[in-house]
């Protein structure tokens, strides 16, 4: 087995760990907790890629490798902002969940 | 002359493994906080430190190396002071009630 | 000399990994942020070992910015986890 | 290959501790070390770019920002585990989840040989750039726009987050003040560690252009050195109100948008350059541009404003 698929295989199984984390889990920092490590399986699938496109002297392919530098940045940001969110909604109710007020 | 550096350097680095592993067991072991906080920094320092040394053997730009010791000394210092920082955090949050 | 270090690159990696235990263990916050440290170290060890053994020069510089981050979470940590919840009584 | 596999077990391990933890802080404690081995595992696919920046900015900032944010929800976050799904809903999650995870596995098994890759385009063409890394090299002149409105969106972030801020604080400073350090630990800390931290953040954008590196990695690490001096107590965060932050934060996408716009007068296209200034107008673009990204992803980090303005 190459380690393009190893990891390969590898980020597979983080997308769908994080997807069930995403879903399930009541509090939503979890989710969010969860949205990055699909976030980093799908940037890994991304580097997968890019590692079996090597060449012309280059370790991997530099396009793919560029994008998930951009998709970095981007989910890090998505982040504070979802942190800053759920920050303010616990200061304005007093709790952090998602549940509707029954 | 270069077998001698390589075996300088299996040495250093095996021995640096050794320190990694008395940590981590250290780490499990220990008791209480403060003596895995004292087994932690056995590991930074030493462990780091001597496979810094063994690979020091291997540089051949002496800018590389330089930047092999940078590596080490900004963890030695930084885990020294952090190190403390947390056994003060311990210390208080523990007369606190906070251990969780 | 490289297969050697590449040796010693997972070596440490795996033992390090043992004391990723003491985060699933706890019981302080304090162990759990020494166990993710020990990591820290330890990755910086394997990427350097790894850095000369599969001549990517690269992985010093994520060695260093390593080293630096981690100093960076751990007074996060000291900052935001303890004397925060001291403070406020939680 | 070992070493490969011990990584791959390891990245699953805190990745499944990270989703199975009950306590928040423990789950944050795992992502940080998740993130340090996926940095790991970036330098094993050849992409040492992006392991600089999954270091930097996905395992440490990140997990910077998501410490302070699990320790201020505290006990509610504790409280919110009683709401667990019910049978059904887990079950369908998890068939889900698997579903998803089967068809990535089949498609990296059933990626194609040889892999398409644009990397011979990149060779051909990077020359022009006058850069030697052709990661940089296809952020800063191939895929110019989209690190253009990747800068916008970061900016976009700020501007939700400053606006989330209660009516009175508008205008103040972000985060909390924090006070001096009692002990003179934190401080020591700080201060050797600030002109050590700059100095390397200095280094990895300057190395951007023939090695691997470049204004993101370079701007994260200044973001870093800025929050801890502000967690040491050496320096507020400014008031979002100054002038002076607000023409840094806009300077760096300023400078870019104008050289884009400068490029249909002297290169014939948004964002060209001319082959014999390309370095040197890549060089003028990335300088204010570290300067503003690092900026804002230190305010980022701060949050909203949560200080009383001073009027």
């Amino acid at each position: 087995m190459s380690i393009a698929i190893l990891y390969g295989l590898c980020s597979a199984v983080l997308v769908g760990l994080g997807l069930f984390a995403l879903i399930t889990h009541p509090q939503p920092l979890r989710k969010i907790l969860a949205f990055n490590l699909i976030g980093s399986g799908v940037f890994l699938l991304f580097g997968v890629v890019a590692h079996n496109g090597a060449a012309a002297g280059f370790g991997g392919d530099p396009v793919p490798q560029a994008l998930v530098i951009t998709g970095l940045v981007v989910a890090f940001a998505s982040t504070a902002l979802a942190v800053a969110l759920l920050l303010r909604l616990f200061q304005e109710t007093g709790r952090a969940t998602l549940q509707s007020d029954d | 002359m270069s077998l001698a550096l390589d075996a300088l350097t299996f040495l250093a680095v095996a021995a640096g493994g050794f320190f990694f592993l008395a940590g981590t067991v250290g780490l499990l072991r220990f008791p209480d906080t403060l003596s895995r906080l004292h087994a932690l920094t056995k590991a930074d320092n030493l462990g780091l430190g001597l496979i810094v040394l063994g690979l020091l053997f291997q540089m051949e730009d002496p800018f590389a190396a330089l930047k092999l010791v940078a590596v080490w000394l900004l963890t030695l210092l930084a885990g020294g002071a952090v190190t403390q920082l947390i056994a003060h955090a311990a210390l208080g949050g523990r007369s606190a009630g906070v251990t969780t | 000399m490289a297969d050697f270090l590449l040796v010693a690159a997972s070596f440490v990696l795996a033992t390090v990994a043992v004391g990723l235990v003491r985060i699933l263990r706890g019981p302080d916050k304090a162990d759990r942020i020494m166990a993710a440290q020990l990591l820290g170290t330890g990755g910086i060890a394997t990427l350097l070992l790894l850095a000369q053994a599969t001549s990517v020069p690269a992985a010093v510089d994520v060695a260093l910015i390593l080293a630096l981050l981690a100093v960076f979470i751990s007074v996060a940590f000291v900052k935001k986890g303890v004397i925060r919840s001291q403070m406020e009584g939680a | 290959m070992a070493l490969d596999a011990v990584l791959a077990v390891l990245v699953v391990g805190v990745a499944v501790w990270t989703v199975a933890a009950r306590d928040t802080f423990a789950a944050v404690v795992g992502f940080v070390a998740f993130g340090l081995l996926v940095a790991l595992i970036w330098v094993r696919l050849a992409a040492p770019d992006v392991a600089l920046t999954e270091a930097a900015l996905g395992s440490g900032l990140t997990g910077g920002l998501l410490l302070g944010a699990s320790t201020r929800l505290g006990r509610t976050e504790a409280e919110a585990t009683g709401e667990l799904p019910g049978g059904l809903l887990q079950f369908a999650a998890a068939t889900v989840s698997v579903l998803v995870s089967a068809g990535l596995i089949a498609l990296v098994l059933l990626l194609p040989e040889p892999a398409p890759t644009l990397a011979p385009k990149v060779a051909a063409n990077i020359a022009a750039t006058g850069l030697q890394n052709p990661v940089t090299a296809v952020l800063m002149a191939y895929r110019a726009i989209d690190t253009l409105l990747e800068v916008m969106v970061l900016l976009l972030a700020l501007v939700g987050m400053w606006s989330l801020a209660p009516d009175h604080l508008w205008g103040g400073a972000p985060g909390r003040r924090e006070p001096a350090d009692p002990d003179g630990v934190l401080t020591f800390v700080a201060q050797v560690l600030l002109p050590v931290g700059i100095l390397v953040a200095i280094h990895i954008f300057w190395v951007g252009s023939v090695a691997p590196g470049g204004e993101f990695q370079g701007a994260t690490i200044f973001a870093a050195m800025w929050i801890l001096a502000t967690m040491a107590g050496l320096a507020n965060t400014p008031p979002v109100m100054r002038r002076s932050l607000r023409l840094l934060l806009i300077a760096g996408p300023a400078v870019f948008f104008a050289i884009g716009l400068a490029g249909f007068a002297i290169a014939g296209a948004f964002l060209a350059y001319p082959a014999d200034y390309a370095k040197l107008l890549i060089l003028i673009i990335e300088i204010p541009l570290t300067l503003s990204i690092a900026t804002t992803l230190a305010l980022l980090v701060a949050g909203p404003p949560e200080q009383e303005p001073q009027r």
